[in-house]
Order: C-alpha cells, then structure tokens, then sequence
C-alpha cells in the first residue's frame, strides 16, 4: 500500500468528498446519537453541510483558499453549534496552511492545531466537556507527535484517526458540560457525543483520502 | 405523525409563506429566510434583530414589525441560521446607529450570532449582543453552557424593541438588555414531548407523570415528577423561578406560554393557580400575557417566566407595539 | 388524559378565575359565569352579548372587551349556559338601547337564548337575536337544525361590536349582523378528536386520514377522508367554503383558526395554500386572522372562515378593539 | 297492585325524586348515547338537573306552582339542549295544571299534552326527526288515548310508559334531523337517540310514583 507524501488542494477535495460520503451513509447513526442528548439534527445538519461542500463548483487554487472555501460553506449551510465548528476549523487550517498547493507532514500538523484552537476558542469547550473536542484535541496531538517524530503522512493520519475514535468512545461515560447535551445532566451519562462520532468520520476519511491518492 | 404540512423538509419554508401571506405588515425575504418590517423603522435609531430554530412560533418572526424586531432570521426546524444570512439581516437593517443582536443562549445561536457579529464588525457596522438567559431548569456556572434562553427573549425584545423605538442608543439598549437578562427568569414543564417532522414518534411521557425543567427542542427535561395537577405544578413553577430571582421591590411582568399543544383554557387554569401563587408571595403582578409565545412545536407544556420590572421596564411595555404576535395601541 | 387542571368538574371555573387573573380590563362575576368589560360602554348604546359552552377559548370571553362584546355567558364544557345567566348578562349590560344576541346556532345555544330573550322582553328589555350558522359541513333546510355556528361569529362580533360601539340602533345591528350572517362561511378539518376531561380516550383518527367537516364539539366530521397534506386539504376547504357562498365582488375577511391542539407554524403552512387558492379563484383577501380563535379543547385541527365583506364591515373590522384575543389602535 | 287515583303533589315530587335516581343511576348509558352520536354530555346534564329538583328546599303549594318550579330548576341548571326541552314541558304541564293540589286522569293527560306542545314549540322537532320528541309523543298519545277511554290513572301512565319505550326503540333506524346528532348525517343511523332514552326513565318514573304513593 503506497499513500500520498502530502496534502495536496486534490487530496483536500477528495477528503471532504469521503467526509461528505460519510455523513450521507452513517446520518441516521448522527441522528440517533444526538436524539438521545441533544435535539437530534446532528446527521441532517452536516449532511446539509457537507453535500453543499461537496457540490461547489469552484474550487481554491491554493490549500488556503480551498480551506477557507469548505470553512465558509460548512459556515453557512450547517448552522446549529456544528456549522460554526466544523466552519472554523476549515477557516483556520487554511490561514494555518497558507497560500501553497499543498503540504507536507509538518505542514498539516500545523493546519489542524490551528483548526483546533480555532474551534476552542469559538465554542470553549475544555476536553472532558463532552463535545466533539474530547475527539478532535487526542488526534491533533497524536498526529503532532507521530509528526514530530518524523512518521509519514499515512501514519501520523492513522494514529490520528485511532485517537479520535478513543476519544469518541471516552465521551461515553462524561456528564456534558457544553452544548445541548449538557441540559441533560446526569442524564448525558452513558451516551457517545455525537459531534465526537462526526469528528471520527473526519479522521476516517482523511486516511482514505491520503491512501487513494498515492 | 399528525402535522399539517406537506414535505417535512419545506415546513418552515412553507410555514413563512403563510406568515407573509397572513401579514402585509411584514417584508420577507424567501431566500434568505428573513422576515423584516414592510416598514422600516426611523432611521437614526438602533436596529434590532434576532433569530434562531424554527419551531417556536411564533417566536421570532411574529415579533417583528412596530416597536419591536427590525427583523427575524429564520433557521430550520430547531437549527440556528447561519452567520451570513444574520450578516444580511444586520446589514439591512443598520441605519447608522448600530444594530443589537438578541441571541438566545444556546451554543449554535451563540456562536452563530459571535461569527455574523465579527463579519459585521470587520464591514464598520457596530454590532452588541445581549445572550438571552432565563431557564432556571439549567445549572449557570463557568464550566457549563449556561441557563437556556426562552420566553424572556418574548419580553426583551418587546422592552427593547420600544426603547430602540425611541432612540435611545446602543450602548442604552445593551445596558437596558443586561438588565433585563439579570432580573428575569423562566421554568417549563410538559406533559409530552413534541413530535419532530422526519424523526419517527417521540418519547412518550406515561400518563401522571411530567417532565419538569423541559426545554423547548424537545430535549427532555431535567427530572421526570409525578403530575399532580396545575395548582402543584404552578407552585413548582413559581418556586423555581423565583427561588432565582434577586429580592426586588419591583413589579412583575409575568408570562405564562403555552408549548404549542396546550389549549387556552388550561393555561388559564394553570395562571389562575400562578397568580395566586406570586401574590402569596408579596410579588405584585404588573403585566401579564398568557398564551402560545415560544412554542416547541407541538409540545403540550406551559413555562413561566417572570420578570422584575422597574418603571422604565413597564413604561417601555406600555408602548405600542404592531406585530403578528404582540399588538397594541397601534 | 394529559391536561393541566386539577378536578375536571372545576375546570370552567378555574380557567375563568386565570381569565380574571390575567385580564384586570375584564370584570368576572364568577358565581353566574358572566365575563363583562371592566369598563362598561358608552350608555345609550346597544350591549352586544354572546355566550356558549366551554372549551372553545378564546371565544366567547376572550372577545370581551372595547370595540367587541359588552359581556359573555360562559357554559360548562360543551354545554349551553342556562337562560336565568343570560337574562342576568342581558339585564346588566342594557343601558336602554336594547341587547343584541349573537347565538351560535346549536338547538341548545338557540334554545337557552331564545328562553332568554322571552324572559327579558318580559322585563321590558329590546332584544334581538342573530344566530350565526356558517360551517358548510352541515346541510341547510327546513327540515334540519341547519348549519353550525362555528368561526364566523368571531368575525361577527368584532364588526357588531364595533358598530355598536359607533352607537348605531338594535335594528341597524341587526341588519349589519343578518348581512354576515348571510355572506360568511367556514369549513373545518381534523387529525385528531379531542380528549374531553372524564369522557375517556377520545376516538382516535389513524394516521393518513382526517376528519373533514369537522365540528368543534368532538363529534366526528361529515366523512373520513385520506389527508394528502396541507396543500390538499386548504385546497378542499377553500372549495367547500366558496361554492357555498355568494358570488360578489366583495373582497374577503379571512380567518383560519386552530382547534386548540395546532402549533402555529402549521397554520401557517395551511393558511399560505389557503392564500394561493383564494386567490386563483379571483377573491382578494382584505383582511386576515391566523391562530386560535374558536377552538375545541386540544383537537389538531384547522377550519377556514371566509366572509366576503363590504367597504362598511371592513371599516369596522379595523376600528380599535381591546380584548383578551383581539387588540388593535387600542 | 293498587295506585293512586290522582296525581297530588306529593305524586309530583316522588315522581321527580324518582326520575333523579333513576338518570343517576344510569347517567352512564346516557353519557354512552349521546357520545355515540352527540356530545356525551347529556347524562350529566340531566344529572346536575334533576339532583337540582330533588335537592329544592321548598315546594309549591299548588300542582301549577310546583311544576313550574321543577321546570325553572330544570330550565336554569341543566343547560344544553335537554335543559329548555324538559324544563318546558314542566312549566307547560304546570301551566296547563293551573293552581290545583291534584290532578285526576284527564287532568294529567291535558298537562301532558300542553307539555310536549311547548317541547315541540321549543324545539321545533318533528316526529321521525330522532329527538326525544319520538318518545315524549307517542306517550301523550297513549295517555290520552287510554283517558278517552276511560281507563285509571296507573293503566294510562303504563300504556304510556310502553309507547316511550317503543317510540324510543324507533330511532335507532332513523337519520337525525334535529339537534346535534342531525350533525353526522347517515352516521347517526343505528343508534338510539339519548333523550328518547331519558324520556322513558321519565315514564318509568311517573309508574313508579303512582304506585308507591298507593
Ligand atoms: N461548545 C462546544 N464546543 C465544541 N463542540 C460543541 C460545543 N457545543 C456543541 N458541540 C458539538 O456539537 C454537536 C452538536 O451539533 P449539532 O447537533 O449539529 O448542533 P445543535 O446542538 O445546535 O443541534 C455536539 O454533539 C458537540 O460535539
Ligand atoms: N330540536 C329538538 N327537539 C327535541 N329534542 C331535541 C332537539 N334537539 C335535541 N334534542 C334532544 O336533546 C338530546 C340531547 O340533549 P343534551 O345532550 O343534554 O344536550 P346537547 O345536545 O346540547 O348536548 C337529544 O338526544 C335529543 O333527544
Ligand atoms: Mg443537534
Ligand atoms: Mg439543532
Ligand atoms: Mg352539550
Ligand atoms: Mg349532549
């Protein structure tokens, strides 16, 4: 199995178009998820989101732009708390990225610490709050690390993505303390996060993307 | 599901054409989702807006038109508009003078209203929010979300919508805003939950039970009780709303909504049993609505909200007011 | 049964005393079941009273008030009130010009109004009944109790109440009334019966059928029909209601009313098909009301009202009212 | 067997203690009736009505003047549409009765008659219109025609209970004219109107109390 040595603007493209194919598939497992804490839109309002991702006819010449032209879209489709998340993460990761065609290990570990910071600070949800943060920070710093030790794309991505998916699972037994789910109290107790799954299918389809392309 | 709608998935588009075709005193913009006044207000004075989910009329577009909203931007069913389509509200409606931003507390809301305010921001217009939060059913610390926003939003914009009316400026309606946010406060309690278009049956309250401290997205509440009837729960109403209130001499305008399923008649028996509750009190009842304000589809539930309101509060009330909802002396 | 009131059999008197609570412009007299206007009418003009059972709040309280009804006569639930009420209602509220009687036409309405006037001319009283019978669910003949009286008098109260208000005679009233009467029809339809308190589960209505030609009073419709959605069912409610009335160049005063158990955004929904199909057969909408004015408890139902109004009617429809459920320029 | 000879007013009061019972009693079949096919309110119409005749505290001293008395009690605490028919034909049968301390046979069968004149003027009902009309008629007529005859008080009141019963058997088959059961059209067919079925409490009542008073 050969992978891609970078994220070019194609792999970003063919990462949300995997992410988008995602969400379409696995929306009633959202839906579900979010009914049982939240108000049960989560898989209709990134399916929303991410076809309308999808669908763009223009796309960026540059990561950036090409970022920053997924981040709006999510921004402005998505609506509910995981618009302006999803949003900004995209908007972040392309300031963080820079007007380049594409970017290399280091490059991406940058772009999604960015697009992290980018989202706490937006929602100010600590890990632990039981939102798609308890997610999205373990596969930032686990891609980070297997980065810094100078672990290819492939498996800073796949050590990224297992992360997520522990994080997703550890949301399970948190009493939530932001969004929706946390007017539930106690009652939060015992169910996955469902913004923690979405962030998964984000991991997941990031692997693929950088596999198909190589 | 039994629902007067065609596909689930054009309800609020069709739902804000009726509201059009219902209203001539109200522009709306299809595409955008935007219900403004036919006639704008006097320029010079503050824009205010607000917006959010559907499902809670008639919250907020049936709160817009003469001495009150500016205009409403309308989100799906439960689901904050987005940011650009708040920008384009706010941009329409900014005279000059600056435009507030009345945003219930809900982390989509929050943040959806935070980005369309930075938007604005960056294009010179002068944008405040006020966070509407009122649901004593939620805990308020640092560490979580916050207490919900609900039927206090109905009296804010109505106070502040007459003060904006007058001229008063931005930085007047913020401070005027926050002090409505610090001294009003809101419980609900249902007997059922309410049926979302596209979601299959909901949870079912078994009969003599009740949820308490119910939210209005059909989320549950925070503790299932035995129902004892009205006169119980107007009691537990009252207690909890006013159990977080400062001690205050003032008035109150007390609101009593329906959640969208419940008939009149027993909102009437449930304020009856509210009013005397609040006297018992020593609160004195100023103003009063009772009726479907901010709804939850059909949700079949009552909350309570009760504000205590100085005498700029009442006199800015008083004022005529012109929308679908809220009409008075105009 | 879910239902915010404590022992059913109060369930009247409760909701009346929330009434009272809430609306210090209202004077209840809470032995006799008698809601009058705080503040009495000019003397020297005609009193304009209505009444009926309960359990279809609004109407008849909610319509008390400046510029609309001088009192109402509230019934049990369901049931006519007793003529010894209406003559007392009838007695306090004539200031010499004489009462008019707006009766909903159900042989015990009619019956206990009817005892009612006899009583009253026999104390001297002028008093001249108009029974309103609109809902073209129900054949008209001889031989029948002929059509019900459903959303029109809400209507009809308001344009009689304001006329008399202006201080026009018992007999102009009455001819004003009589042209209403004649010119204004409704239609109604349901998705579900309503739960009427110590009766029982009501009848359920399977999903994907409606009740149409429903009556506000729990009894079934005039068939059972496939309910193919809102688009559908504004479409037959606006052909039942045209093809029953006269053909006039008039343009229409338009009312769809909730039947208590309907959230907003649906009527919403029905009332913009209902606009579009009105308006393809040529009839302009003058004025319009969408929300619950004459309900049936908790029913989900909906029914059009349609009265084609002359320049005088729609003159004063907007002249200033001030009730609980109406309020305008005042 | 024997019965009273006349109607006193004594007979007049046992005869509504009697009716009151006996709706109390079965004020469920006629909650059922008139669910069927009406509101289902007119067992406890009737109820709250005639608890109100039993309950009264003073009584007339004349045939007419407590006859008017039972009918204004009805007329003023029944409602509907059962309250102005029953409680006129009391204060018809009162006026009829005229200021007398009994009534003999043919005095009874002309209170009676004047009674369903005034329902029938109130109410404006037809025979065959399926209304209480079906069993109050054919009962006057049995009386009368039983008086003509020269029969006792007991045998007229029997042969008129018998046609109440049988007029009230007759509207199951009818479509409904009158009152709100007219409402449902051909769905009213098949069901026995409520006030016929009153009614013959009525006249079950009315033996009764000439016989217990014997
Ligand atoms: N303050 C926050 N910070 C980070 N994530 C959040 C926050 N609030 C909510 N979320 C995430 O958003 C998800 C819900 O998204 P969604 O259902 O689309 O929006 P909404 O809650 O407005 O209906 C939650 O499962 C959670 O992961
Ligand atoms: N026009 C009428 N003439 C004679 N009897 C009538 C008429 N209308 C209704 N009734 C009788 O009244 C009965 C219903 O009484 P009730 O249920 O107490 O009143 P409501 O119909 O107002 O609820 C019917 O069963 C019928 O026998
Ligand atoms: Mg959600
Ligand atoms: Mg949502
Ligand atoms: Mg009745
Ligand atoms: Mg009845």
């Amino acid at each position: 199995m050969t992978t891609a040595d970078a994220l070019s603007i194609e792999v970003l493209v063919d990462w949300l178009a995997r992410f988008a194919a995602r969400v379409a598939r696995d929306r009633v497992e959202l839906t579900e998820l979010d009914t049982a804490i939240g108000d049960g839109d989560h898989g209709a309002n990134l399916a929303r989101g991410t076809a309308a991702v999808a669908d763009r006819s223009e796309h960026g010449d540059t990561v950036e732009a090409e970022a920053k032209s997924i981040g709006m879209t999510l921004v402005t489709t998505v609506g509910g708390a995981s618009g302006p998340l999803f949003g900004t993460f995209f908007l972040r990761f392309g300031v963080a990225a820079g007007p380049v065609t594409s970017l290399d290990t280091r490059g991406v570990a940058l772009a999604l610490r960015a697009g992290l910071d980018g989202v706490v600070e937006r929602g100010r949800a600590e890990r632990g709050d039981k939102t798609l943060v308890d997610a999205l920070a373990p596969a930032v710093d686990a891609f980070e690390e297997r980065a810094a030790a100078g672990d290819d794309l492939d498996s800073c991505a796949s050590a990224a993505r297992e992360a997520a998916r522990r994080g997703r699972d550890e949301t399970a037994p948190l009493l939530a303390r932001k969004g929706r789910a946390s007017y539930l109290g106690e009652r939060s107790i015992g169910h996955v996060d469902p913004g923690a799954q979405s962030t998964t299918y984000l991991f997941d389809a990031l692997v693929d993307a950088l596999r198909d392309d190589a | 599901m039994r629902k007067f709608m065609d596909d689930p998935d054009d309800l609020v588009a069709d739902a804000l054409r009726g509201l059009a075709a219902a209203h001539p005193e109200l522009r709306v913009d299809h595409a955008a989702g935007i219900v403004y006044r036919a006639e704008p207000a006097r320029p010079g004075t503050v824009g205010v807006i607000s917006g959010g989910g559907s499902g809670h009329e008639p919250l907020h577009a049936g709160f817009v038109g003469l001495g009150m909203l500016d205009a409403a931007v309308v989100g799906p069913l439960f689901t904050s508009p987005t940011p650009d389509r708040i920008l384009e509200a706010t941009t329409n409606v900014d005279s000059g003078a600056g435009v507030l931003h009345i945003v219930k507390n809900y982390t989509g809301d929050v943040m959806n209203f935070d980005m369309a305010a930075e938007f604005a921001a960056a294009s010179g217009i002068d944008v405040r929010a006020v966070v509407v939060e009122d649901d004593v059913a939620v805990e308020d610390s640092l560490h979580t979300a916050g207490r919900r926003g609900t039927g206090l939003t109905v009296i804010l914009e109505k106070i502040v919508g007459a003060a904006a009316g007058e001229g008063r400026s931005l930085d007047d309606l913020v401070a005027l805003a926050q002090r409505i946010v610090a001294h009003g406060r809101s419980m609900g309690a249902a007997l059922s939950s309410c049926s979302v278009p596209g979601h299959g049956e909901p949870a079912v309250i078994p009969e003599g039970e009740m949820e308490f401290g119910v939210g209005i997205h059909g989320e549950p509440g925070r503790s299932r009780l035995p129902f004892r009837g009205a006169r119980d729960l107007a009691a537990r109403l009252v207690d909890s709303v006013v159990h977080e209130l400062e001690t205050s001499d003032d008035p109150a305008i007390v609101m009593l909504s329906g959640l969208g399923g419940t008939p009149l008649i027993e909102l009437h028996v449930v304020y009856g049993h509210v009013a005397r509750e609040l006297e018992s009190r020593g609160i004195a009842v100023a103003r009063s609505l009772v009726g479907d304000y901010v709804t939850s589809l059909d949700m079949i539930g009552c909350a309570l909200t009760v504000l205590r309101a100085d005498d700029d509060m009442i006199g800015l009330w008083d004022a005529p007011v012109r929308t679908p909802a809220l009409r008075w002396k105009a």
